[in-house]
């Protein structure tokens, strides 16, 4: 992480820039929503920061915290040639999930919006294909969200009921019958 | 008459008892090959009674499994295609085993005489015919109709992939197979694979000798025309599937056997053309002659030894063909045209004109 | 670009104009022998060429977050077991360095030293399974199975230590869970010399031949910008030509006290990324030898109530330590809330943890960043333009792990 | 009485050669497959039982071998490859995830694979080891050799169901012939 790149984040958003710490050594700054992607493209595009890796993009549900905003939409930048990381998020209300797409600026964040929108109903705007990705379009409701039960399912397909009935009642036991074969060599 | 046709039928049982045989002890080679290369054991609980015989009882288990499976004819096929196609797959590769040679010819009034001379031997093969491998590859190459029509009548993506990579392949390298043989017309002078076989009298004269560049681009056109490894792509099973994806039960061991036919008809044909056939070095008419063994035999225990080598020499090459099988990775379909069109049919042509420089050199007046 | 709804080639070849082709769809998986029965690939063919590809993952999405999030930290170690199955250990690893950074502590010395030990191990282990795949699915199955002798002696040794042959759950919270049985660093070294014949195997069988050459050279190259943006790393960044490996460039555990090299490649195609790997376990094998000797004596495991459990001695026969057990068994390590991301060197590459805390027995967020995820976005692009039998060695030198990447 | 020794015999004769000849076809998806390719391997060595050949067409296959955790969403594919694998066949459940879910007990993951299809063998175990699964083959082939099985004892019902129709057919139209 980069102390440095965080000063210098902080000096350019000045008031767009909610709040920063460094818990653990790991430099992050809180910034506004509607300036994450010029924010990004500034830390990209910028010499001396050049976070030219997306490392990870993943969102964060505080909904057992009580926290206003409910979500956090969390960015790993990490620049390859500088050797420095630096954590961006930015907050995401429940009635109004949606953030720019970054994923233009780096083209991973293409598959990990996607992801975020399956697990945790954030849409990112101008994503250009904003389906599910690890769930199954017929799902209903976003599973990583706190208020969606762990173990509530959604079956796309079980066994008909009478199919399982009649295995149970056709067993014959286990034992030994003479004179029954395979179909087709008794049959044809 | 009653005894051409008696005798006629013998020559079929024992060459096809021969081929059928050995394609199934194949299956069982193949296994137990494959895994003695790869530090396995490979099957061999299969047991009548506690009797295992070294696995060999899993070919028969596979056999009977597969003949009472249920036959399966995908809805969508066309059905008279998809059920004829395992037998156009088939029957040419049995058809070809007619014109191969596997024992010298028998005098049959004097089985037991000391090197007999008669009129009319005996030919141990099935047809004798003036142009025996052109008739060969005449027919081996309507199998290609096999793989292609059942690719194409599963209604599957998959199979007529296969079926599409099977015919490009086959139709390519026959070229080369056949090209690679015309040197070997050239040295000897013949068509017919028994007066080849008659020819090939001593090591010297093997057509491996006369012919090394030909041996090797004939042996490696014959494994891509049974689309073995490296050279398997119809049936390439990590990426399609194979053209017959859709087939179950009868119709699939059909394909198989036909498979391992086809191994033992390269081993058939590469022993004929190349390893003299059932020639043995030392096994002369009248006995053995060899490591100063003066040895005379009668003729009926000629015949006998030139089965057996004849039968030794057909397992090497297939034992070969299957440790190719196991050792190299699968080529790509572009590469494996590259390598037809571009490689193997120049060279090919490059030893045919070499030869016929040689033969012309070697008889021409001004020489001698 | 990116954006539609599949990638299609922008010099389809006009070869047959006039006759009327049709484009064919094969929908590769979800159950298809290359692709691990996990990924479902639909293909646009022109003949045999690739025309357009549409990677469709999540068919092994089993809910490691939502696990993670109903279990206390300690019990969440046998999930990261499965989250990349071919290297356990290694996930093991990175999950507790990212529970003690929020902790703030850190393990023992000898600690330390057995997880690099056994995480070597583990990527021994997956660099084997992923040759073992790459040639096998090429159709050379010898060396596969050469591959996978060798992984069975490396699993005895992780079975020795751990009790388990594949899903460990060895390292815990402030150290690992046992020392090294006796005789356990001489029968690790012989099986070492193993392992080091069979690649030696792999390498004569595969690395030269001319057919295996052929199909890996120049097939699905990546560039250097490309790989950086779909956020490539580990053993595939590396053969796209970008020097970047968590050992060497943040140093975590005591990799900055061993000796080793990076191996990095040029041309950034599927040979390369083999190459790569070829070397890493090379470079393992030296790595594991170097630990043995540098590891010095000590404790296995941080000797603090709040996190470690104590020895069975003490929970069975003193009230204390019973209790101990049991809280930190059923309430779980109460960790100070916070957030924290820490990233390891995976089987794959930067596998990375970011856990955040509410102060609870349960963390409030366990995020994996999966290696595979981020390069199976690139899969698209690669298919493209190639060969339909290009798939399977493209996609095999990604190694997918469905476990990690669908989570 | 003759006769049907003989169909006894001869039934007797394929199952014998059914279990020997398994071909399976691995539906390998996660942590399991990493034991599935050691079982494969030279220290167990399925081959022995002769059941190596993974055939990856349906059609060719004999037991399905589910390898792993079956998510929702993998399910309706499970189950179609079940239909497509040709009569007579067998399900081996390979570990606990395929058999109940295993510890994985949350919104996307199949509690169990008999919710889907039918299932014959069932190997406890995260990964089960090798020698598990040796022991659940040779159990399978026993099941073989008795002729039973899922789909087996379903053709059986089929069949004793329509002797009952034909029977019923035959009596009521002797009793009108009467």
């Amino acid at each position: 992480m980069s102390k440095a790149a965080l000063d210098r984040l902080v000096e350019h958003l000045r008031d767009g820039v909610i709040s920063t710490h460094a818990h653990r050594g790991d430099e992050t700054a809180v910034i506004d929503r509607s300036l994450i992607r010029s924010a990004c493209l500034w830390l990209r595009d910028t010499e001396g920061l050049e976070f030219n890796m997306l490392s990870d993009l993943t969102a964060v549900d505080y909904y057992t915290m009580g926290r206003e905003p409910r979500f956090e939409v969390v960015y790993h930048l990490h620049s390859l040639t500088l050797k420095q990381r630096l954590r961006v998020k930015v907050g995401v209300p429940e009635e109004d999930p949606v953030v720019d797409t970054v994923c233009d600026i780096w083209q991973v964040a293409n598959w990990c919006e996607r992801e975020v929108w399956d697990l945790y109903g954030i849409r990112f705007k101008d994503h250009p294909d904003m389906r599910r990705i690890l769930m199954y379009e017929e799902f209903d409701g976003h599973p990583l969200r706190k208020d969606y039960p762990k173990d509530k399912r959604q079956p796309l397909y079980r066994r008909p009921q009478h199919e399982i009935d009649e295995a149970l009642a056709g067993r014959p036991g286990s034992g030994h019958r003479p004179g029954f074969g395979p179909r087709n060599l008794l049959e044809s | 008459m009653g005894e051409i046709v008696i005798w006629a039928l013998v020559k079929i049982a024992i060459l096809f008892g021969f081929a059928l045989n050995l394609s199934a002890v194949l299956t069982w080679m193949e296994r137990r090959q494959s895994a003695m290369m790869q530090d396995r054991m490979g099957p061999v609980k299969a047991n009548i009674s506690g009797v295992t015989l070294w696995g060999l009882l899993h070919p028969l288990a596979d056999a009977l499994k597969l003949a009472t499976k249920e036959d399966f004819v995908p809805p969508k096929a066309h059905k008279a295609i998809f059920v004829l196609a395992p037998l156009f797959a088939i029957a040419p590769v049995v058809m070809v085993f007619a014109v191969i040679p596997f024992a010298p010819p028998v005098c049959l009034k004097q089985l037991t005489a000391i090197a007999p001379r008669c009129v009319a031997p005996e030919h141990m093969q099935i047809a004798r015919i003036d142009i025996g491998l052109l008739y060969v590859f005449a027919i081996a190459s309507i199998s290609v109709y096999g793989a292609a029509l059942a690719g194409w009548a599963s209604y599957n993506n998959y199979s007529l992939l296969g079926g599409l990579r099977a015919s490009a392949q086959m139709l390519s390298y026959e070229i080369t197979m056949g090209m690679a043989l015309i040197g070997t017309f050239l040295v000897f002078g013949t068509l017919e694979p028994g007066e080849l076989v008659l020819r090939q009298s001593t090591i010297a004269k093997w057509g491996i000798v006369q012919q090394p560049l030909g041996f090797i681009l004939f042996f490696f056109a014959a494994i891509a025309e049974t689309k073995r490894a490296p050279f398997d792509l119809p049936e390439g099973e990590s990426e399609i599937v194979g053209y017959f994806v859709e087939y179950s039960g009868a119709r699939f061991m059909t394909f198989f056997l036909g498979e391992f036919l086809e191994i033992v008809f390269v081993g058939c044909m590469v022993t004929t053309i190349f390893l003299g056939g059932w020639q043995a070095p030392g096994l002369a008419a009248d006995g053995l002659h060899i490591f100063g063994l003066d040895l005379q035999l009668p003729h009926i225990a000629v015949v006998g030894l030139g089965l057996v080598t004849f039968t030794i020499k057909v397992f090497i090459v297939c034992f070969l063909q299957l440790a190719i099988r196991w050792s190299l990775p699968r080529m790509r379909y572009d590469q494996l045209m590259r390598l037809g069109w571009k490689g193997m049919l120049p060279a090919s042509i490059i030893n045919v004109i070499i030869t016929a420089a040689v033969v012309l050199w070697m008889s021409s007046p001004v020489k001698g | 670009m990116y954006g539609s709804d599949r990638l299609r080639s922008v010099s389809a070849p006009e070869l047959d104009e006039g006759m009327p082709t049709e484009e064919m769809v094969l929908n590769v998986g979800p159950s298809h022998p290359a692709t691990h029965g996990t990924v479902h690939i639909k293909l646009w063919l022109d003949g045999e060429q690739v025309t357009g590809a549409q990677v469709n993952v999540g068919y092994l999405h089993r809910g490691f977050e939502k696990e993670c999030e109903a279990h206390t930290y300690g019990e969440n170690f046998p999930y990261t077991d499965r989250l990349n199955y071919v290297s356990p250990m290694l996930n093991n690893v990175g999950y507790a360095l990212a529970v003690e950074k929020l902790l703030g502590v850190e393990a023992p010395e000898r600690a330390q030293y057995i997880r690099m030990i056994v995480g070597e191990l583990a990527r021994l282990c997956d660099h084997l399974t992923y040759s073992a795949a790459q040639v096998a699915e090429m159709g050379a199955f010898t060396p596969f199975f050469y591959a996978i002798k060798a992984r069975d002696f490396l699993w005895d040794i992780l079975e020795e230590i751990s009790g388990a042959r594949l899903t460990h759950s060895y390292v815990r919270i402030g150290g690992v869970a046992a020392d090294m049985p006796d005789g356990w660093v001489e029968r690790t070294l012989a099986t070492l010399v193993q392992v080091e014949t069979v690649i030696k195997e792999i390498d004569t069988l595969m690395t030269r031949n001319r057919i295996f050459m052929d199909r890996m050279q120049n097939v699905a190259v990546f560039s250097k910008e490309e790989a950086i943006s779909h956020g490539w790393t580990g053993p595939c960044l590396r053969g796209s030509g970008v020097d970047y490996d968590v050992r060497k460039d943040y140093p975590y555990l005591f990799y900055d006290r061993l000796d080793f090299e990076v191996p990095i490649g040029t041309a950034g195609d599927n040979m390369d990324r083999y190459l790569v790997r070829m070397e890493e376990m090379r470079q393992s094998i030296s790595m594991i030898k170097q630990c043995f000797d540098q590891i010095p004596e000590g404790d296995y495991q941080l000797h603090d109530p709040r996190i470690t459990i104590p020895p069975k001695q003490q929970s069975y026969n003193t009230i204390e330590g019973l209790i101990n057990h049991f809280k930190i068994v059923v309430d779980g390590i109460e960790v100070p809330a916070g957030e924290a991301y820490t990233y390891i060197e995976g089987g794959n590459g930067e596998l990375g943890f970011y856990i955040v805390s509410d102060g609870t027995g349960r963390p409030l967020k366990c995020r994996c960043r999966p290696p595979c995820f981020m390069l199976m976005t690139a899969l698209e692009k690669l298919l493209v333009g190639h060969m339909i039998a290009d798939l399977v060695p493209t996609f095999d030198t990604l190694n997918m792990i469905g476990g990690e990447c669908d989570r | 009485m003759g006769l049907e020794a003989t169909t006894g015999r001869l039934a007797d004769a394929v199952a014998w050669a059914r279990k020997y000849s398994l071909f399976t076809y691995p539906f390998a998806t996660a942590c399991c497959a990493m034991e599935y390719m050691s079982l494969m391997g030279p220290r167990y060595d399925v081959a022995r039982y002769g059941a190596e050949f993974p055939r990856f067409s349906p059609r060719q296959a004999d037991m399905l071998l589910v390898v792993g955790t079956i998510t929702e969403r993998q399910a309706p594919v499970l189950k179609r490859i079940y239909d497509q694998i040709c009569e007579p066949k067998w399900v081996v459940s390979f570990g606990v995830c395929a058999s109940s879910g295993g510890f994985y007990q949350n919104y996307t993951t199949l509690p169990g694979i008999d919710h889907v299809i039918p299932v014959d063998v069932y190997i406890p175990g995260c990964p089960p080891r090798p020698e598990q699964v040796l022991d659940a083959l040779v159990m399978l082939q026993d099941k073989i050799q008795r002729h039973d099985g899922y789909s087996q004892r379903m053709i059986e019902l089929e069949k004793r169901e329509a002797q009952m129709k034909k029977k019923k057919k035959h009596g009521s139209s002797t009793e009108t012939s009467a």
